[in-house]
């Protein structure tokens, strides 16, 4: 990791806000500005990384397209609330992505190890 | 004969409580929006513990890749065929 | 039956503004009538003129006024909340001495004792909230 | 009660967003336009009867000055829930007006005794 | 010290924007300075121009607007969120063929790399949000 | 050393204890806007929970009507010398 390294953390459902979509466009331009960028999956937020979303109905883009694009982008530390996971009865098999799941031990670290933290 | 709608996830516990608390035994719960992700089967024992039935509006879990037995869905069409169906309609959001 | 519709919710931010437009239109489609739809708070943003959306993205407040247009809705933004928020029609504009407005043709500004005829008038009154 | 009456409920801290000054508004429009109304406080909307609010530091009018208002308006139906006051450490006499308190039994029966539900 | 604000609260509905701005006064008093404040989501409403505020009560955007103009600050509010919502300056009016504009003079439309730079540049970023 | 900002009251308790769960010792949290009302008694135990220490910012519990220890409160400068003495800053809401 560089010296500046921004962490975004998000903590919302996809859809009902634009929450989700804003935070992966704040991580996308990290990476156009070839800053090193990571991703802090918690709460409702987990919800975003669900396979199999199909937003046509709401007249919404599919967040599925965008959240496989990351990897073009090098984003690829993505990293997801072990709670948060279970507490949805969700596992990291359900999810569009590889993600590292994290316990709340490793959450003050994952902050410290980060240069800026933005929270959408 | 109450609809009540509910448009919050599963972090904003408070908002399904009171709605699980003003609900009688003849009241129907739709889940909107973000709501839909109670109809989980991690939440089948709060949704369960409800007086009254639960439909799920099929056009936000489809979008959300929330996948339920088609039993629980409606349409938008059956949406407003529930608001004439009881008195009047509680959002919860 | 009469619907009257609340919308709280921004268009953009929050996704109640669009499940309040599908509301709407699966109403009408079912033969009801819309007595009123009324934004407050937030919601206020459903009328502005000047959204520029990307091509394919659907722009909110275009889908009201057509909406509106081709059903004849009566389209109220709550006048406190929307001068507070700089949505203003004209006559607001002059008041108030601003050269430029925003509220989307379709729209009219009045106000709250728009939304309490609407609870006296109609048979259901639904109501698409935001979060805060 | 009259046979068209309006229930407001409110479940919104004040100050930190305007749902207690709308909530207000929308309750003292009915008023004028002599409809029944009655006031739901759940959740954090218990604060917004605090006694002893002063926010002039962050350029906001007290509320509390609106509230004393609504016996001059015939707004008396205040409902408050018990849990939300016991869960916060709340007492009805630290309220600026005096309220009922319903408990969760009271709460479906309150909904039905009026034509209109508005959440605000 | 270097600090960069940025503003996703509108004015109005949520108490971020007014923190926001007390916040930016208590680091300009101290002594620091501010890169740039930058306005994303619904925080772009922010910089409106056609509040029409009740004269007891503040307007948030008249008040960034004063502290910019005496502080020489860069108030940059993220372009795209701010077209999305029907927030536009003269040239955007112009491309989207709107007769009407609403950006207030002392903000600047910009793009995300605003956000990003302000976090490289700063020795502080501190955030205000709403809640959805 | 992180500043934490939080904004959310008791009925958005998961933005509480996501805070709380991210707090190192040497942290310290300011509770600010409908935050503060975290800092009455009914929540002692929880607060107490934290790693770190807390600070209320006054403008906003005076606002409130939360009466609070004199100690425990700051004013806008302080906020501002908090972010300096503290090596980021992380917001809550």
């Amino acid at each position: 990791m560089s010296a500046a390294s921004i962490l975004v953390i998000t903590r919302s459902a996809p859809y009902g806000s634009s929450a989700a979509r804003d935070a992966l466009d704040v991580a996308l331009t990290c990476s156009v500005f070839e800053q090193p960028v990571s991703l802090l999956f918690l709460d409702d937020a987990v919800f975003q990384l669900l396979k199999g979303q199909s937003p046509g109905g709401i007249g919404q883009k599919n967040l599925n397209a965008v959240q496989q694009s990351l990897p073009l982008y090098d984003i690829d530390r993505l990293y997801v609330g072990a709670r948060a996971l279970a507490e949805r009865g969700l596992h990291a098999s359900d999810l569009i992505l590889p993600v590292q799941t994290i316990d709340e031990a490793e959450l003050a670290s994952l902050l410290a190890d980060h240069t800026t933290v933005l929270s959408v | 004969m109450i609809l009540h709608t509910l448009n919050q996830p599963p972090a904003n516990a408070a908002c399904f409580e009171r709605c699980r608390e003003a609900m009688s035994s003849d009241d129907t719960l739709l889940l909107i929006e973000d709501g839909v992700y109670w109809a989980l089967p991690a939440f089948a024992a709060r949704l369960e513990s409800l007086s009254g039935r639960v439909k799920v509006l099929a056009a936000d879990a489809a979008a959300r890749g929330v996948d339920l037995p088609a039993a629980h869905c409606i349409d938008d069409q059956a949406f407003v065929a529930l608001c004439v169906s009881h008195d009047k309609v509680v959002s919860w959001f | 039956m009469i619907f009257s519709i609340i919308v709280q919710a921004p268009p953009v931010q929050a996704q109640g503004a669009e499940t309040a437009l599908r509301f709407a239109r699966a109403v009408l489609a079912a033969g009801h009538r819309i007595h009123r739809v009324f934004f407050y708070r937030d919601g206020v943003h459903n009328g502005t003129a000047l959204t520029c959306t990307p091509q394919d993205e659907n722009s909110i407040p275009a889908q009201w006024q057509a909406l509106a247009a081709e059903h004849d809705l009566d389209l109220v933004v709550c006048i406190a909340a929307a001068v507070r928020r700089g949505l203003i029609d004209e006559s607001e504009a002059g008041r108030y001495g601003h050269r430029h407005w925003n509220l989307a043709d379709g729209f009219e500004l009045s106000g709250l004792g728009q939304l309490v005829e609407a609870c006296l008038t109609s048979d259901r009154v639904v109501t698409f909230g935001g979060r805060s």
